[in-house]
């Protein structure tokens, strides 16, 4: 099968102008992808499935992945020579630069060939940010196995799929408001009764139960010899 | 709804299926809308279908999911990559050891661990001891659906219980075996497992001919289920349907050899095919296929070879595979199962991702059961072979 | 024709129970003998206790080793209880086998809802009862016990066969040990309790209420210490 | 002929309805609770803690209180206080004790992994199964009371792993003996060979 540097030059040629380009996985497992931009994806998926030579008829999975924005702190050695002793070693000034970089959400579609029995080729679409263009084209046109996937991603990250016949929450109840798959969503506080209590739990148990209970009232060790 | 939406709704309907008959008279009056679900006296979990019906014939069918939404993939994130083997066992959970052993491939592959041989021929078996459990405990279940309440069912649940008495005694647990571990399995199998495993292999056949003359050969069985929910292989490709499902629309594609993951190819076995894509047919596919994982069974344990079962490099607590993503996939008693994993560096993964058999066959339910009467979708439903654990994780 | 009229029913203000008119000792003899003595009580008490027809409904995993339970192995039908109904109204007993999650919670109490008295509800699995394993998720309901009352907790994931059998003992010593009048009647021969629950409803978040408090208060935590 | 299917398949059944009455192979009925499956040597339900002593189990409780089960168990049903003072092991080594060592069962899925990761052997699977309840609160969360059962119990249930066990145990108790007596020996070496420089003179000089 071809390697995407070879599917790359190949879409490329075949439409110019359209934002492809390689993300190389750093992983032992190599598994390389493109990343499409979003005018021509649906263009390029047709593409990859009728090519005679790639013909990827299958798409197996669609994942959504939540990049939230990170602040990225970079830091420079800024060496600045004396200017009244140059002979003397340049003062070396480190330098810190606090760099936002945006979030957005990310769809990856992992591609099978069922004719010739190879793959995956694995493509991402990224949108714009988190909030207000949280948009990608639908697939589902070109494989009908996005469909229920696509609705997942939508129901449990918020992306958008342009040109999806039916975008419909598919696991939570259509009333649900939040994305609960993003890394920034804050679960309902219903805490009532943890015996066990650890990390996040036992912060919401501190907050629910300000002041520890008498020793007594604890039931669950009673008769402990501490 | 009315009638006069129904040009309309064939119209629309994107991927030619069944058309429904219109008729435009007072008594063929208005259609009816039926929810199936998410309790029925079928024997598939909390599934929910919304059915639209022209008297008795289906004209739309929407499926509703997430009635047993458990959040395996955002627990995933929080526990180490180790917890949430336990976790898979509870995916899929008449087939625990086939979805530990895609979750252990994905990781494998993540972190580059080598498994030994003798741990990819235990897993074989076991693998292979799974299907066979499924795919007994699918006939029976989808006996019960078209009405064969409790015979069929009775004696696969007998043929159940001795295989999950050799998953117990091997793993501990009847159901929720938690034995993959990355690198390996976690206990060697004694002798006194073996023989019992080529005990159980050997009389296995006995149990499918006696199986096969209560149901195969039926008339019942045959006009019940013959020419109901055909599936065309173009639309099965399409819709990314897999396993048995997909052979039984003819289309030739089998892990097993195309991935040839494991030691599948030091085994001689032939992948059964389907001619009509109909519930007979995936009916049919099933028990085929039973009758080759008995030869791969047959093999594996001839074969089964000396050596230690895990990789002594292989680490248990602080696991923390290097940076990057991987997809693993398996051949599953339901299709295709895989995990596609991205990990940071971190000793949980950042994104854990589990691609579901079931709940993409069930992309094409609609299209299978149009044209059909509502009796018939519950049959078309339970050759699917849905576990709701795994449709809505 | 059990019910209890009013408080000022005579039957509810005894204190002790007048001693038995013929002693346990007297009546093993008159077994013996073939005559078989009982009262009214013990009659309805123990015809209740065998005929304890579950309804067909499973969840999860659970309900896969429940099927187990009514087949050849373990047959539950030596216990009276293989009448799986179908329909809530011909049912006297919940197995809530498996997470109930918070899409399924509202039908799980209606169906609760559509039994008859005298019904009896067994959480069976670490999932019915507390959520298990899966409590930390978002779209898990933390206990079934929240919105309807439980009798019976059966722990393990799932519990075998033999510990369903096992809890359908114990319920069955539960119902024989009822008393037809009194205080301690139970909740169906009796007007003062509540036999039906309040449906929660979908909200943006979470189900609204997320517990039902006349059924449910929770013991205090243990907070750690440090 | 239609027909000849259903009728071999009434066959069947009646071939098995006939059987159930002599064959073994088709009596597969387990008459519970008067009868009970023996269970595999493998099989898991429910941790507990081993003790060395069943007369003393708070004070031969092998675990020493590491927290690493805490951390690693999936559903995190483990609850864990470390003692403030310590107690000789077996090997009359000063260690931490578990003050509280709580395990809600109502959460627990039995995985093994508590097992797994355990360094010193201290928490190992039980075999009980008959634990139906109607309390949910204080009957299912299990003190360290409840939890702490013998090493001949444990013997008892699991007899292969065990030995192993004990023999892996044994060895180390005896490699650290041998290290620790080694060091002893070295020790006192040191304490003469750096005593005799300096030695004191003697009270009589």
């Amino acid at each position: 099968m071809e390697s995407p540097e070879q599917i790359r030059d190949r879409l490329l040629a075949r439409f110019p102008g359209a934002e492809i380009s390689v993300v190389t996985n750093p992983g032992i497992a190599a598994q390389h992808s493109l990343l499409l931009g979003a005018a021509h994806a649906r263009a390029i998926a047709e593409f990859l499935r009728d090519d005679p030579t790639l013909k990827l008829d299958q798409c197996s999975n669609v994942t959504g992945i939540d990049w939230p924005e990170k602040e990225i702190v970079e830091t420079k050695n800024i060496s600045t020579p004396d200017p009244a002793n140059p002979a003397a070693p340049p003062k070396v000034v480190e330098q810190k630069t606090k760099r936002l970089q945006p979030g957005f959400l990310e769809v990856v579609y992992h591609l099978y060939s069922i004719t010739h029995r190879h793959g995956p080729v694995i493509f991402r679409l990224r949108t714009g940010n988190r909030t207000d263009q949280a948009t990608v084209p639908s697939l589902t046109p070109v494989w009908r196995s996005c469909e229920f996937q696509e609705r997942e991603v939508f129901d449990l990250f918020g992306v958008t799929f342009v040109g999806h016949p039916d975008l419909r929450r598919i696991l939570m109840w259509d009333e649900f408001k939040d994305h609960p798959m993003r890394r920034d969503y804050v679960e309902p506080d219903d805490y009532e009764w943890e015996p066990t209590p650890h990390g996040a739990v036992l912060e919401k148990a501190k907050a629910h139960y300000p002041t520890p209970p008498a020793p007594a009232a604890v039931a669950p060790v009673k008769g402990a010899v501490a | 709804m009315s009638v006069s939406d129904l040009s309309a709704l064939n119209a629309q309907r994107a991927t030619p299926g069944a058309r429904v008959r219109e008729v435009h008279d007072s008594f063929h009056g208005d259609l009816l809308e039926v929810s199936m679900g998410p309790h029925h006296p079928s024997t598939h979990g909390v599934f929910r279908m919304i059915v639209t019906l022209d008297g008795e014939t289906i004209v739309k069918l929407k499926p509703v999911f997430g009635y047993l939404h458990r959040n395996h993939e955002k627990l995933g994130e929080t526990v180490t990559y180790l917890g949430s083997m336990p976790y898979t066992d509870r995916l899929d959970y008449l087939s625990s050891m086939t979805n530990n052993w895609a979750y252990a491939l994905a990781v494998e592959k993540l972190a580059g661990q080598a498994v030994p041989e003798r741990a990819e021929y235990v897993r074989v078996i076991l693998a292979e001891l799974t299907r066979l459990l499924n795919h007994t405990c699918l006939a029976g279940f989808l006996m019960q659906d078209c009405g064969c309440s409790g015979t069929p069912l009775m004696y696969a649940f007998r043929e159940r219980e001795y295989i999950l008495d050799l998953f117990e005694s091997l793993s501990g647990s009847r159901m929720m075996c938690n034995y993959q571990r990355f690198g390996g399995c976690r206990v060697d199998p004694s002798a006194d497992w073996l023989a019992g495993a080529q005990k159980l292999t050997d009389r296995y056949g006995t149990f499918l001919d006696e199986f096969e003359t209560l149901l195969t050969g039926n008339e019942i069985i045959m006009a019940r289920t013959q020419g109901v929910g055909k599936l065309s292989p173009e639309l099965a490709i399409s819709a990314g349907v897999t396993g048995p499902m997909l052979r039984a629309t003819g289309v030739n594609y089998d892990l097993r050899k195309v991935d040839a993951y494991g030691v599948y190819p030091r085994f001689d076995f032939r992948v059964p095919l389907g001619d009509h894509g109909d519930v007979y047919d995936r009916y049919m596919i099933r028990v085929l296929e039973m009758r080759e994982s008995i030869k791969i069974l047959q093999q594996a344990l001839a074969g089964l070879p000396a050596g230690p079962i895990m990789d002594p490099k292989a680490k248990l607590r602080s696991f923390r595979p290097k940076a990057g993503e991987a997809y693993g996939r398996i051949e599953g008693p339901k299709g295709e199962i895989g995990f596609y994993l991205l990990s940071d560096g971190s000793p949980n993964p950042y994104r854990y991702r589990i691609r579901p058999p079931s709940f993409i066959n069930l992309t094409v339910l609609e299209d299978m059961c149009l044209g059909h009467t509502v009796a018939d979708a519950v049959i078309i439903l339970g050759s699917v072979d849905i576990v709701l654990g795994e449709v809505d994780r | 024709m059990f019910k209890r009229d009013s408080e000022d029913c005579p039957l509810s203000q005894e204190v002790t129970p007048p001693p038995p008119a013929v002693t346990e000792a007297e009546r093993d003899e008159l077994r013996r003998q073939g005559i078989l003595l009982t009262s009214l009580q013990e009659l309805y008490t123990w015809g209740n206790s065998h005929s304890v027809w579950p309804l067909n409904f499973g969840l999860a995993c659970c309900a896969i080793e429940m099927i187990a339970a009514s087949m050849a192995k373990f047959d539950i039908a030596r216990f009276g209880s293989e009448v799986f109904r179908p329909s809530p109204r011909q049912a006297d007993l919940l197995i809530v086998s498996g997470t109930v999650t918070k899409k399924m919670a509202p039908q799980v109490i209606r169906l609760w809802n559509q039994m008859p008295e005298p019904k009896y509800c067994i959480a069976m699995g670490a999932c019915a009862i507390s959520g298990g394993p899966f409590k930390q998720g978002y779209n898990v309901l933390k206990g079934i016990d929240r919105f309807i009352p439980v009798d019976i907790y059966i722990p393990g994931c799932p519990p075998r066969p033999e510990a369903l059998l096992h809890g359908l003992v114990q319920l069955q010593k539960k119902i024989q040990g009822f008393k037809l009048t009194g205080p301690d009647a139970p909740r169906h021969l009796r007007d003062d309790q509540p036999c039906n629950c309040p449906v929660p409803e979908f909200g943006e978040h979470d189900l609204e209420p997320p517990a039902n408090p006349e059924v449910w208060t929770a013991p205090p935590a243990i907070v750690r210490k440090d | 002929m239609l027909g000849t299917g259903l009728l071999q398949g009434l066959g069947v059944t009646a071939k098995n309805f006939v059987g159930s009455f002599h064959d073994p192979a088709r009596l597969t009925t387990i008459e519970y609770p008067e009868v009970k499956t023996k269970l595999p040597e493998a099989y898991r339900n429910f941790p507990f803690l081993v003790t060395e002593n069943a007369t003393d189990p708070m004070g031969t409780l092998r675990c020493v209180a590491c927290q690493i089960c805490e951390k690693e168990c999936p559903p995190q049903c483990i609850y864990i206080e470390k003692s403030k003072d310590k107690k000789p092991d077996a090997t009359g080594k000063p260690q931490l004790f578990p003050a509280v060592f709580a395990i809600d069962t109502s959460v627990c899925m039995s995985c093994q992994i508590c097992v797994e990761v355990c360094p010193f052997e201290a928490i190992k699977m039980d075999q009980v199964y008959e634990i139906a309840t109607t309390d949910r609160f204080s009957a299912l969360l299990l003190n360290r009371e409840q939890l702490a059962k013998s090493n001949a119990y444990y013997h008892e249930i699991h007899p292969t792993e065990a030995a192993e066990v004990d023999a892996r145990l044994a060895a180390e108790r005896k490699a650290a003996e041998e290290k620790a007596a080694a060091a002893a020996a070295a020790k006192a070496a040191a304490a003469a060979a750096k005593a005799s420089p300096v030695a004191k003179p003697p009270l009589t000089a």
